[in-house]
């Protein structure tokens, strides 16, 4: 072993107050200290020439740098050895900088505690071995699991960089709650308009496989090697020889099931396509309503389908695919109002959610577009709109801002303002937040340019009487509390991660925070990352936000997917826990202890993945029998640290 | 003499903490000498042991705040770990003042001058560690 | 927890606008939390609304921060002066009077 | 006690129908009083099964690794300790065929007198069996109200004391302590194949005790052996249940 030592002067930040030629001149105590210097900016180009020279005039086997924090030039030292021809894991950094001579005023106090750090660092050195980082193969496939805006856009972005992408959604069609949508803000520009472009894109792209009607069953494998196991539910249709006109579900005589895509406020077939523009427009058979499952009788639609597209016996299919990432992209849906038993949400029909409002005011809606009451089909001259219901509660909805409520608020009342200008608007509202781009103009405009009426204030309690909402209010400003009626009455109602988030996590392995959304690996400076190496977040899944954030961070999730797509190999952190199966008696205590997951067992004994294991070494403390152990953190290293700092 | 203190702090935010005191040229006692563990999970209960047999006198552990760690659950393992070792040492008459663990965050350069110098005065108060070397002497039986 | 329990209101007045005495108070009970809150306990515990409050507790069971403006209202009945006494109430008792009442002037007496 | 009758009699009936190779249990040793584990290969010999109060060893420490499968009586302290083993893959549940047997404590033993029950069978709230195929009269397991007090007695009598008799307490018997490490061989969940303390870079002595009872954490099933066998007394089972303790609060 041939260790050179080089103390740095930092200028005078460290030779201010300690005494580095003693330093150097101790160190050569150590008989295998064969080469010590010293050096006024060893950062500097001059003081890494000065390094590697020294390592070859005196074949230095090991490097020990005492100087400023390893958080500060760790890699640029470990590159200069890599020059000098020195395994890059053979340096060891003293910290005789941030945490020495900026610290101790005292000289003799500073100078003999960074002697002891830079002998602990020279027996750190001295049981180093050098460390190679491994590599993993990529495969050039991703999987995005949502078909929303979200998983339309990640998918769009990664086939467009030449990726081959299969995009899953668990309803018959790709669009998500967009598509339930009206109009968007703050342009007022139609839903349909600018989705249905890209959903017929993403189905026409040749790099893009849609898995409509289908759910992700369970996921194995790290970055670069998923595996996943997708089940294609059976659509009792042959999606090849359906040409989507129709016939089916015009004959089809089960016709009186609530249907999701209109919240119930329309009926649909029992065989049927969510909504007009449904991509693929291919139906489904549902199987719990259909009277041809249910008791054998009709079969109506496949004796009036032409190309014979019908197929009740047709089952499902389950396949698995490699993949080199994954991208999270699973929406959200309407909080319940169970709890909210004062706004008689269940009791009267004229009290709806603002996403039921959408699908009335929808030209493709159960009224064809025009505003009508649900109990009398009557157009209200009245309309309150509630917001914050669910939100910003901690007692019994959701603490968070559903963030999205104020900006819909705004345009589903100028929306209405500009169909019916003589409808009477009020707006209940806690604060209104508009912070986007061109928000709180739009905002404003619905109250200076179409007199919507906002009152900061509160609705207690609605109660329909003969057809006619009586309702509790306050007004704050007023300091009073009053009452007033109206004929229908919109719940702002709070968002919350869809029911397929919690199991996606748990197959993924990837954290989630008690809300139920998918947790990123930063929340300043990765947010579209997952704390799971390989695992992107895409849209409302990691918490609430508008379209225009959500195609924002779509694509940001994307460029993320390609970065590792576009490698053929994955450098792995080399110093990854590492196993001596001589001494494992594979009990796997260290496999519940890795939140990655890494670890499993290999004929009786554990073995350490190094392309999903992070380093933290909470398996190599955990072992009984120091099994276990972590590269660059070996037990030895440590425990000869401890030794020389003590003595 | 002096107390000997050794600090294992975690790379991510202890560690980075003890940066920030030194950065913000904050002080503390020059007996506290730090090393770097990739997580608070890999301080190993022998490598606190050991030091103690060493002859240090005391051992203070810093981590992530709960919640915060870089690899999401490693600071609740070695709560959980350490706290089992801090009352096997004060049940077997160790005094349970020698041993901390203490959750520093990347940005409380001041919480980490603050500890440090609270646990050196702390350790100081109880003298060097006897106790630890005497457990096993006939010789210690007798006069402690 | 009391202290840090009215800090978490952030004045929505739902407890206002749950509250069926409200349009009768001279102070509804928002401003009782927003009073208490900024240290002018005083202004609530001369309040008259203190005293018409039902104790139905709507206030408590709408309020989305966990806020309880009806135990506010009793703690600054029984710091007030004022004292209602238990046999003065007998005269006010008429025939099927809503059982709630009952409970809530019993709750005041002293 | 005629356990010891119905153990032979299933012994050789198992043996005969194929379903196990041999037998672990207890054999008489060279004192009445000292009965020690053994492995039972021919049906003959299984007549000196033999299964009374001395019988102390807990054998599930025996079947570790084993691959014929073997009939094992197990007592409720010595079932745990399988229970946990088998969690810990030092042993295949399927080459094990268990009988849970009954058990009303086990003495100690002076100049080969029988005395009070042991101190784990005193303190033992253990009647259930995790895991076996067969029972025989488990039904007479009397534990559960008397010692559910006594297990943490001694714990929780030494942790009112000041630190400093806590101190001399430990000292007065660590320093008897001639690191023999019966604690350490007889312990069903220390089973390393080669122990932190005599590897490499050995921790000092001193803190062995503490370092094994560490290593039992959330795993010892307070059976016992670790203070039954040691030769100088020392009670380094209450390092253990002190663990217990600490994790139950």
């Amino acid at each position: 072993m041939r260790i050179g030592v080089f103390v740095c002067h930092c200028g005078s930040n460290i030779k201010a107050t300690i005494d580095a030629e003693y330093i150097a001149a101790q160190v050569q105590q150590d008989a295998k200290v064969v080469h010590a210097a010293e050096y006024p900016y060893l950062c500097a180009e001059g003081g890494q020439q000065k390094i590697i020279n020294a390592v070859r005039e005196y074949q230095l086997t090991g490097v020990v740098i005492c100087a400023c924090s390893p958080r500060m030039h760790e890699n640029t030292f470990r590159k200069t050895a890599a020059k000098a021809g020195l395994n890059p894991y053979q340096i060891e950094i003293a910290n005789i900088r941030e945490q020495c001579s900026w610290v101790h005023k005292n000289k003799d106090a500073a100078t003999g505690k960074a002697l002891k750090l830079a002998k602990a660092a020279i027996a750190r050195v001295k049981l180093a071995l050098p460390l190679f980082a491994g590599e993993s193969a990529v495969t050039k496939r991703a999987l995005v699991i949502g078909g929303g805006i979200a998983g339309i856009q990640t998918a769009l972005d990664i086939a467009e960089a030449g990726f081959a992408v299969d995009l899953v959604e668990s309803t018959p069609s790709i669009g998500g709650k967009m598509a339930q949508l009206d109009k968007t803000f703050p342009t007022l520009d139609c839903a349909a308009c600018i989705l249905t472009p890209k959903m017929v894109d993403a189905a026409a792209h040749e790099k893009i496989t849609l898995h409509t009607y289908s759910e992700v069953e369970e996921v194995e494998g790290f970055v670069g090697n998923f595996t996943a196991t997708i089940r294609k539910k059976a659509r009792s249709v042959d999606m090849k020889k359906c040409t989507g006109c129709g016939a089916c579900w015009e004959k089809c005589p089960s016709k009186r099931i609530p249907s999701e895509f209109d919240c119930g406020l329309a009926n649909r077939t029992a065989i049927y396509t969510p909504f007009a523009q449904a991509v693929p427009n291919v139906p489904v058979i549902d199987r719990a309503t259909c009277i041809k499952f249910k008791n054998g009788r009709c079969g109506l639609c496949a004796d009036v389908c032409q190309p014979a597209a019908i197929d009740f016996t047709q089952e499902d299919a389950v396949f698995t695919q490699e993949y080199g990432v994954i991208i999270a992209a699973t929406g959200y849906q309407v909080f319940s109002l169970d709890a909210y038993g004062e706004y008689a949400y269940h009791d009267s029909k004229n009290v709806i959610t603002s996403l039921e409002l959408e699908r009335l005011m929808n030209a493709a809606g159960p009224t064809g577009g025009k505003l009508q009451r649900p109990s009398d089909g009557k157009a209200p001259k009245k309309i309150t709109f509630i917001q914050c219901v669910g939100s910003r509660d901690i007692t019994r909805g959701k603490p968070y801002c559903s963030k999205i409520c104020c900006m819909y608020t705004a345009k589903h009342a100028i929306a209405i303002k500009e169909k019916y200008p003589e409808a009477e608007i009020e707006i209940f509202y806690i604060d209104v937040r508009t912070p986007g781009k061109g928000f709180d103009e739009f905002y404003r405009r619905a109250v200076e340019v179409y007199g919507v009426r906002y009152i900061k204030g509160q609705v207690g309690k609605i109660a329909e009487m003969n057809g006619i909402l009586h309702m509790q209010a306050v007004d704050l400003l007023e300091n009073k509390r009053f009452d007033t009626t109206a004929d229908m009455v919109v719940l702002a109602a709070a968002i919350e991660p869809s029911p397929g988030a919690k199991p996606l996590a748990q197959m993924l392995a990837t954290p989630m925070d008690t809300l139920r959304f998918f947790s990123e690996a930063h929340p300043k400076l990765r947010p579209v990352e997952s704390a799971t190496a390989g695992i992107f977040l895409s849209g409302v899944c990691h918490g609430p936000k508008d379209i225009p954030e959500t195609v924002a961070q779509a694509s940001a999730a994307a460029c993320k997917a390609i970065g590792v797509l576009a490698k053929d190999k994955l450098i792995t952190n080399p110093c990854v826990a590492k196993v001596n199966d001589k001494k494992c008696t594979g009990c796997g205590r260290c496999i519940d202890v890795c939140p990655y997951k890494a670890i499993s067992l290999e004929s009786n004994a554990a073995e350490a993945n190094p392309a999903l294991c992070q380093g933290c070494g909470g398996c190599a403390s955990l072992c009984p029998s120091n099994a276990m152990d972590l590269n660059g953190f070996t037990h030895k290293q440590v425990l000869a640290e401890v030794d020389a700092l003590c003595r | 003499m002096s107390v000997k203190i050794v600090a294992f702090c975690c790379n991510w935010c202890s560690y980075a903490g003890a940066d920030l005191a030194g950065t913000s040229r904050l002080n503390y006692p020059a007996q506290v000498k730090i090393i770097r563990v990739p997580c608070s999970c890999r301080v190993d209960v022998q490598f606190i042991l050991r030091a103690f047999v060493r002859g240090a006198d005391g051992v203070i552990v810093c981590g992530c705040h709960l919640g915060d760690c870089h690899y999401s659950t490693g600071n609740y393992h070695a709560e959980g770990r350490l706290t089992q070792l801090f009352s096997l040492l004060d049940f077997m008459g160790f005094e349970r003042e020698r041993v901390h663990l203490e959750w520093i965050s990347a940005a409380e350069g001041a919480k980490f001058a603050a500890t440090m110098d609270a646990f050196v005065t702390q350790v100081s108060a109880l003298g060097k560690n006897e106790r630890y070397r005497n457990m096993y002497t006939k010789a210690g039986a007798q006069n402690e | 927890m009391w202290k840090t329990m009215i800090e978490r209101c952030m004045q929505c007045g739902r407890c206002s606008a749950a509250c069926p005495v409200a349009p009768f108070m001279d102070m509804p009970p928002h401003k009782w939390v927003y009073y208490a809150r900024n240290g002018e306990g005083e202004r609530v515990q001369n309040a008259g609304a203190i005293w018409q409050c039902l104790s139905c507790f709507c206030c408590e069971a709408r309020c989305p921060r966990g806020v309880k403006p009806a135990q506010l209202a009793e703690e600054k009945r029984a710091l007030s002066n004022k004292v209602v006494l238990l046999e003065s109430l007998s005269e006010h008792v008429i025939e099927n009077m809503p059982q709630q009442l009952l409970v809530a002037a019993l709750r005041k007496a002293r | 006690m005629n356990e010891q009758e119905k153990m032979r009699t299933r012994a050789k009936e198992l043996h005969a129908a194929g379903i196990i190779k041999q037998v672990l249990a207890w054999e008489a040793g060279a004192f009445p009083s000292y009965p020690a584990p053994a492995f039972f290969t021919k049906p003959n010999a299984f007549e000196k099964i033999v299964y009374n109060e001395f019988c102390t060893a807990n054998l599930s420490k025996y079947v570790i690794n084993i691959t014929e499968k073997t009939l094992i009586f197990l007592r409720p302290c010595d079932a745990h300790s399988f229970a946990q083993l088998v969690k810990e893959n030092q042993v295949k549940r399927e080459n094990t065929y268990v009988i849970a047997v009954g058990c009303e404590g086990c003495v100690q033993v002076d100049e080969g007198e029988a005395r009070d029950l042991l101190e784990s069978c005193r303190t033992c709230t253990k009647t259930d069996y995790p895991l076996f195929d067969e029972e025989i009269n488990t039904q007479n397991n009397p534990r559960e109200s008397t010692n559910k007090a006594a297990r943490f007695a001694e714990v929780t009598r030494l942790d009112s004391e000041e630190n400093t008799a806590r101190y001399a307490f430990w000292q007065a018997h660590f320093s008897q302590c001639i690191r023999c490490n019966a604690c350490r061989n007889i312990c069903p969940t220390c089973h390393c194949k080669e122990c932190v303390m005599d590897s490499d870079h050995p921790l000092d002595g001193q803190f062995y005790h503490a370092i094994r009872a560490l290593h039992q954490d959330g795993r010892c099933t307070d059976c016992g052996q670790c203070s039954r066998v040691c030769p100088r007394g020392i009670p380094v089972h209450l390092l253990n249940r002190k663990l217990i303790y600490t994790s139950n609060k």
